[in-house]
């Protein structure tokens, strides 16, 4: 027996004594995730042994070193692990953008006193990030940003406002880029700090969306005291950690997978609002037109997603492609919500009623506009896929 | 059938944008929506419009109307369009008209459209069954009783329909259609308002066993088809008008932002990645105002082809209008998604309005089926 | 009775009187049409007779000066006479591009001389011009052109070669944009010139096109002696004639007609190739679909054509808008025969056979790609757009 | 079902990618037109073709292929789409050879692959009847006859046909569809070879009362069905791959083109409007990749849902190969439409080999009805 094979069925016995059947159901709702953080109600009992069980094998982070809280895995045994978790339906025990962004950046770009310090409490669901980029009126250029950070000899005074910060209204902290050196050319003159939300100066407001209410916040930052202490990497080097992050997050959209489409698949919504004609067939003709055209999209982005992820793995790498799964994805998925709305008539358009589930639709439908918006627009990626994949000149 | 207008269509044109846009900018639908206002509408506009006497657009002038015809609705309605003005004018002063117009008997016309013209009562048409625009597929029937009828049913999505004072209801009777004259508040009759995503209400009207008298029949058989017929075309080029002035007036803003946004050191207006999206966006609000004024042209020159030219127009006056509203959004990015700005308000208005009576879909399904193919 | 009417009764009286029975069946092919010019040979008699007939008149340009060979008449006064030719069907008695496009240059920027010794030639169909624009490498930068005329005294010498000059090989004169300064900007070193087909150092060559043979061809100059008594305008301002002549041609686009889509209209090749279903519409519900939402922009497209011809009787004039309209109009007519050619099937791909239609379908669907390129490309048409009538800001 | 090619699979891509760009590039279709060759296509790189293994890809080693399934067949015809290979790989290599595999008896297998697979005859499969693809309508009609069959009807648009010394043909028999091996020189039997579009050949083979015997007949009722689908499905999934080839390689030649093309000063590459389109393409065609060798796979695989992705396919890249070529056409500009440049042939065959069994509106339509709705 390999030395994997004996991981998998050591792991396969443990999960199976030690996950809790509740937390082998599929997450349903948004409160149905993990998220952590000093603020946390865990919903339920299971909830929180499962999330602690896991951290502590570090299992919550299966990759990062365990001296860092997290379990050490090879990148192999943690496929594994993955592939065990799923047999059982496990549910991930702990979500944050801790681990999806800033523990990356830490493992790259901080000292090791930040290491010890931030990434156990991020693997243990201790202390919950968000994330502090966009500014207002910065948009797809993300580098004009204009929150600064003045010198105070061994702190950063920083004001400013930042937007779009997920959740920061229930964070306990925030990694943020911040211009420390306004002389500094634009890219160069950003740092990256860590604030904790609870010191002087920090506030929130959360931002309505034409769905409804959503995670976003507005945070504002009023000459908030800084030690330098938090600054990771080099004080100007904000921008490169916030590049390659930005990579990361994209390469992430491999990892959706067909569960994606559930609940609002066109053709069953047609059959069901339009039915069927004379001829056994769905009675709009165009409509039918429609579906079938977004289905064959539809199954080809998902055949090119497993093609990435397959010549990936024999080493060819993600890479610029990130981002056509990025356009193909996000254009897709609005498209999918249009016809959901159409196939679904006047009653995709009630916005609120009794029913908990009333305006789901169509606010599903609105959110989904900002799919080509958020983590980098359409346009942006376009301009990647003809500059960096096709090799097309600058103007 | 001509696309210039008569010098009294111009100035109603002229008259009904500024008094919109004086009386009822997007900001009053908002101030509707975030004090919860019951109607979804303004009363007191109600009143200014029939003061100026939209509200008899299609009313002859016998019946105290200004007859100005479907151009003189769709100019109004795209009007409104232009600043999202919410009301009953789609439902009451335009399908609810033609259809007491075109369908209803001498007393009908002459107790009812009156009413319409001053504004004083609101009417609605009551004609869908479905979840989909299909007036074909009706279920609710009457029964003779007596002298009268006995009518049981539930009609759908009736756009400010909660607001409605009597209702022109399509109905079996005898196995043909029978459009009747049916109360509010007639014993039986009850509305159930849901709030839409464009800010606005429609109801469900269940009719349940609500005995009529025999006065309430308006028409049956083919001409009760032909004036459901001619209220569901004036309805559909008058929503394609609608959706017209929402489209271009979107277009607008977008373009005042592409001309004093930056990125990248750039007004984003000279991206010509955008310009050519702009440009072709252009040419379909083109197609759009073409298409929508000939069809409320053929409908008031009562060509055959008329039914056409609605299906063209409301097919294309939807894609546009999704078009603009979409594109707008994009084009603002991220401020574009918040509450905050205007532009959701035009997008879910766009989709509303599209989808009533029939959206891009259905419409070009059904000018294939008009074209023989 | 008005003037006008009195025009018309005269009018029909005489067309009636004048125009032979078989000029009153419309023009099929090509063949039908009098082109004019030293070599042409009439296809009938009777077309003779016509031709002839209205140039006496001055009908074949009824709005050019008599003292030019056209009618003298007014704008008004035209337009009854196209409404009584069309009243009994009657023919073009001449088409050229003397009378659609160096006439009104000459009208504007000729002198005295220039337009006695051309213009009456054209209204009689005597000379047969070809106009030589486009250079090889010049694409839609139409002011790149490198024809060069050295400045030999009372001549100049003209050496270089231009493309897509329709009937070149057919036509007895061409006016042509060539560099006489080659100091000046680049708009401004160029000259209009009139230039004789049969003088020393011209030839031409026809382009055979991916839909097979036609009349495009390339023209070449080899120390070319113009005399400068054939420069339109003044020299070097070759450039602002040349835009007059593309606004006017582009406007010319509006006289399109809905006869335009006679012959191919997809709806019909479909019924007629793939027929109706159980339900008795046309079986194949995509293409049906796409050729409903063809129809939808095509009778878009023809009303926005009544409109915009409407809207300029009253005085707001064409202008940019010619562009709106070359670019729909141009990529609705490559839709149109893109769905003739899936309705035709495997039918449509025929290339020749025994038949004199066969292959049309396809060498017309193939003919159609170019719609988009020649007359100012569909780019330059957006470009125009968005810059001229919507207010968007160069680069 | 995998997307990782065997190393033997790698090889074999290598290997026609090489062969077929040196002994047959672009210009020999150009050659073979000009000289108005009555084959179209080179016997010697038939004969070529034959050497190298690959008419033998889908017959089993057996019968002296090589059995290198449909993924194999895929790659090949991948090659020759990138330089618009003319040959009678479809008819015989594919359609007539997987109707065989899966069709004929022991008899007609021990016969016929072999030969296939030499290439020392060709045969085509001949099922289609209409102008439209659609190989369920089938009037050709075959009665018993002693021990034997005759056989009358017009089967249409088989590509290379005219060089075809045998044809798989289907026909009604007893009311069920059978498959007849056919020989061309059959009396009675009588082809008419069509110039088509892309320079090639499609023949309409005319059967009169053509007599065979017992021996003719490979299957009928079910198993003739099923084994009509594979080669129909096969055939679909190989021209998905040509298509790509083909798209692949006109969108190359585009990008050089807007590499060094220069207009207004500018190198028209960096014009953002010309960007974005060419990004989309990319896109397009990357989709394309993905459901061509999905369907490939899926039908080596033997997995239920392989006619859906064939369909999906098939219709993906229809489209994507007509947009690479026209989009190529209107980047390159006029010289694109003169017949002097490749890409016209290009979009020529991107026509043919996307209207072959059938275009991407037959297969959308076909892709709702597997799924459904």
């Amino acid at each position: 027996m390999s030395d994997l094979d004996a991981f998998r069925a050591e792991t396969r016995k443990w999960l199976e004594a030690n996950c809790p059947p509740a937390m082998r159901k599929p997450a349903v709702t948004e409160a149905d995730a993990c998220w952590g953080g000093r603020n946390f109600k865990f919903q339920s009992k299971d909830q929180e042994t499962w999330m602690r069980r896991m951290a502590e094998r570090g299992w919550t982070v299966p990759t990062w070193p365990k001296e860092y809280g997290g379990g050490g895995l090879t990148k192999d045994e943690a496929a594994v692990l993955k592939q065990e978790m799923r047999r059982i339906g496990a549910r991930e025990p702990l979500v944050s953008f801790g681990i999806w962004m800033l523990g990356p950046a830490l493992l790259k770009y901080g000292n090791e006193a930040q290491k010890h310090e931030h990434l156990p409490r991020i693997a243990r669901g201790e202390i919950r990030w968000c994330q502090g980029y966009s500014e207002p009126g910065a948009g797809s250029d993300l580098a004009s940003l204009r929150t600064k950070g003045e010198d105070g000899g061994d702190h950063y005074v920083v004001t400013g406002q930042k937007v779009w910060t997920s959740y920061a209204d229930e964070a306990d902290m925030i990694f943020a880029l911040v211009r420390t050196e306004p002389d500094a050319p634009k890219h160069e003159g950003i740092s990256f700090l860590l604030i904790d939300m609870e010191w002087d100066g920090v506030s929130t407001k959360p931002i309505k969306l034409i769905s409804g209410k959503s995670p976003f916040c507005e945070t504002f930052f009023d000459g908030v005291k800084v030690p330098k202490a938090n600054v990771v990497g080099k004080p100007g080097e904000g921008w490169s950690i916030a590049k390659y992050l930005l990579t990361h997050e994209r390469t992430n959209i491999v990892s959706v997978d067909s569960g994606a489409f559930a609940g609002g698949d066109p053709k069953r919504v047609a059959l069901k609002h339009v039915g069927a004609g004379d001829d056994g067939r769905l009675a709009d003709g165009v409509l039918r037109a429609d579906i079938a055209r977004f289905e064959i999209d539809a199954l080809g982005f998902f055949a090119t997603l497993e093609r990435v992820k397959a010549e990936a793995d024999t080493g060819q790498g993600v890479g610029a492609r990130a981002s056509t799964l990025k356009y193909v994805g996000s254009e897709l998925n609005k498209r999918r919500h249009e016809l959901v709305m159409s196939a679904s008539g006047a009653d995709g358009l009630l916005w609120e009623g009794p029913e908990e589930t009333d305006g789901m639709a169509a606010r599903n439908w609105l959110r989904s506009r900002a799919n080509s918006i958020e983590g980098g627009t359409t346009e942006v990626q376009l301009n990647i896929i003809s500059k960096r994949v096709l090799g097309l000149p600058d103007a | 059938m001509s696309f210039k207008l008569s010098e009294e269509q111009a100035m109603l044109r002229d008259a009904a944008r500024e008094f919109l846009a004086e009386k009822s900018p997007v900001s009053e639908l908002r101030r509707l929506r975030d004090e919860k206002n019951p109607d979804g509408f303004s009363r007191q506009l109600w009143s200014g419009m029939a003061e100026m006497g939209w509200l008899g657009v299609l009313v002859p002038e016998e019946h105290g109307g200004i007859g100005f015809g479907a151009v003189g609705a769709g100019l109004i309605s795209e009007a409104m369009g232009r600043s999202l003005v919410a009301s009953p004018f789609l439902s009451s002063a335009v399908l609810a008209a033609v259809a007491i117009r075109e369908g209803g008997t001498d007393a009908h016309k002459a107790e009812h459209l009156p009413k319409i013209a001053s504004g004083e009562r609101i009417y609605a048409l009551a004609a869908d069954e479905r979840p989909r625009h299909d007036p074909a597929a009706i279920d609710a029937s009457a029964v003779r009783d007596g002298n009268g009828f006995r009518l049981s049913g539930v009609k759908r999505h009736i756009p400010e329909g909660h607001a409605a004072d009597a209702f022109v209801v399509s109905a079996m009777l005898d196995g043909e259609v029978a459009l009747f004259l049916v109360e509010a508040k007639a014993e039986g009759a009850s509305t159930d308002a849901r709030a839409l995503v464009d800010s606005r209400y429609a109801a469900d009207l269940t009719l349940n066993d609500v005995k009529l008298d025999g006065g309430a029949l308006m028409s049956s058989g083919e001409a009760a088809q032909k004036a459901l017929d001619a209220a569901l075309e004036t309805g559909r080029a008058c929503l394609s008008a609608e959706l017209l002035g929402a489209g271009e007036t979107a277009f607008d803003a977008t373009l005042d932002y592409l001309k004093q946004r930056q990125q990248f050191g750039r007004v984003i207006g000279t991206f010509q990645g955008l310009q050519h999206r702009a440009a072709h966006l252009h040419s379909e609000l083109e197609l759009t105002r073409s298409l929508a004024f000939k069809a409320l042209a053929a409908l008031d020159a009562g060509t055959p082809d008329a039914p056409m030219w609605c299906a063209a127009a409301k097919a294309k006056a939807t894609a546009a209008g999704r078009l603009s509203a979409s594109e707008a959004i994009q084009m603002f990015g991220g401020v574009g998604m918040t509450d905050e700005f205007d532009i959701g308000f035009f997008y879910k208005r766009a989709q509303a309005a599209g989808e009533f009576l029939g959206d891009d879909r259905f419409h070009a399904d059904r000018l294939a089926k008009i074209n023989g193919y």
